[in-house]
């Protein structure tokens, strides 16, 4: 029996996996989150390259944002990021103790019609609201907890 | 995690090839030489996306700066060959609206050599 | 990056895995079993071959046994079956509804000396021990809950 | 699961391959074919269990119940080439003080050709 490399984990029974990562808010910890991603999650989940590719890209959003605008500077935080692979979906779910913050209620970027008025920037949070499946945002013991969730 | 390859060509047109990651480290690694080649001058500008893997806001925000520099100074950038991933990015953000992308260098070539005055 | 066949799952974060699986207590369920274990365990876990014979031993010998004693002729039930994996161990939880039975208090067979007086069975619950690291037993809502543990 | 492949040499000997899984469901497979072939009448007889890739218990009850009637009947069986993991088991079992467990086919033989009168 072979076992096909990828949108496929073998199914004779039930199969939840579980991958955790905690990241420093700095930048240069950015470089551990897409190898996690690109070798752990990728070759544990066996999801295709197209759902690697969203979930990297709403994690480089949501965590650069963490990163950028949770914390007033020089504060060191950890940030608790979770892969959970289960049943056709997987759900990520990143906690932060910085300042309240809600991605899944700020008003929608409008997207500009010519370079004249384009804003540099305003895109990571489209970005993810596009490529997830689901969002819900809590606030809870002083942190933001975001959980994504996306069918594979 | 990303690099560029520049190659200045006679008929007037730079090719930029960015390979590997335009994430916020990728990008950050890029982006002074990027623009420094792209935006300083009018200029006619192909940037071939053939063997860009990774493509989040903070690249996209590249592409914009130098987009944005070439319409005030009268030149032009077109995007070349990006990957269907990435390709997807560049559509979801709306940017094909703002930069145009291109499967054939002759058609991108022929768009800058009628857009751009010498 | 490349990531080895066996004995290391990538280790970028921290990785848990569960893998689930429900048999009727009948005979021709064992053939799930080793698939399970030889096709879905052994890639999702990537432990040594070593590791992949110890849980097919000791899981092949427990389910027998609960298939072969543990219920009344002609009574349907489930047995299910839990395989952990979390930081260096394989925990293997297996869930009956037979009549009380623990694997760990049986006498430990004496393995007989001549083939004369050598006895033909008594040899499964020698062999789980052995190749066990550890052991719990638990009687819960009148099932019998099998723990085994395997550092890998 | 499991299948056996048999070979009689003009030496007495009667060679039987074991090949694949000696679980519950192999075991099943096979059992009546292996004890028919080794346990019917006095014999010297080689289990080559070069192919084997797991042994349960109710594997090595075969072993013992073709090695119970030789014994009885004056002649004997071996094991030949178990790999690891299998020979492994057969250790933790006790089987190796039982029936002996060779490495090599000419020690094999000779210990049957010395043990088991003509
Ligand atoms: N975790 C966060 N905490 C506080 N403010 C945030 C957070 N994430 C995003 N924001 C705010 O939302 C805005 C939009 O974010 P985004 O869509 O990623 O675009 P950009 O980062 O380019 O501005 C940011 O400019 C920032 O003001
Ligand atoms: N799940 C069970 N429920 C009840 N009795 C059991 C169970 N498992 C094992 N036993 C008892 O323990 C004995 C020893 O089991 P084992 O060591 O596997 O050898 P064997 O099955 O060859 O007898 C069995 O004969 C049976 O009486």
């Amino acid at each position: 029996m072979t076992v096909s490399t990828h949108n496929t984990l073998p199914h004779t029974g039930t199969t939840e996996i579980l991958c955790y990562l905690t990241l420093k808010n700095k930048f240069d910890e950015l470089n551990k989150l897409s190898v996690w991603i690109n070798n752990d999650i990728s070759t544990l989940f066996k999801i295709s390259e197209r759902t690697v590719f969203k979930v990297d890209l709403i994690l480089a959003e949501l965590i650069a944002n963490i990163i950028s605008y949770a914390y007033p500077s020089q504060c060191e935080s950890e940030i608790v990021i979770k892969c959970h692979y289960f049943q056709d979906n997987i759900r990520i779910d990143i906690e932060d103790s910085g300042i309240p913050f809600n991605p899944l209620i700020t008003p929608d970027v409008v997207l500009p019609q010519s370079l004249e008025e384009a804003d540099i920037g305003g895109l990571g949070i489209h970005l993810i609201r596009h490529y997830m499946d689901e969002g819900t945002y809590q606030r809870k013991d002083n942190k933001n907890i975001f959980s994504v969730r996306l069918k594979i | 995690m990303a690099k560029l390859e520049i190659q200045e060509s006679d008929n007037g047109i730079k090719q930029v090839k960015v390979i590997g990651r335009l994430d916020i480290l990728g990008t950050g690694e890029v982006e002074t030489s990027f623009t420094a080649h792209t935006a300083g001058k009018k200029e006619k500008v192909i940037v071939d996306l053939s063997e860009l893997d990774f493509l989040a806001s903070i690249g996209i925000r590249l592409f914009l700066i130098t987009a944005k520099a070439q319409a005030k100074r009268g030149g032009k950038i077109v995007l070349l060959n990006p990957k269907p991933l990435v390709e997807d990015t560049l559509v979801t953000a709306g940017i094909n609206l703002l930069i145009p992308i291109y499967n054939d260098l002759e058609l991108a070539s022929d768009d800058l050599n009628s857009a751009v005055s010498e």
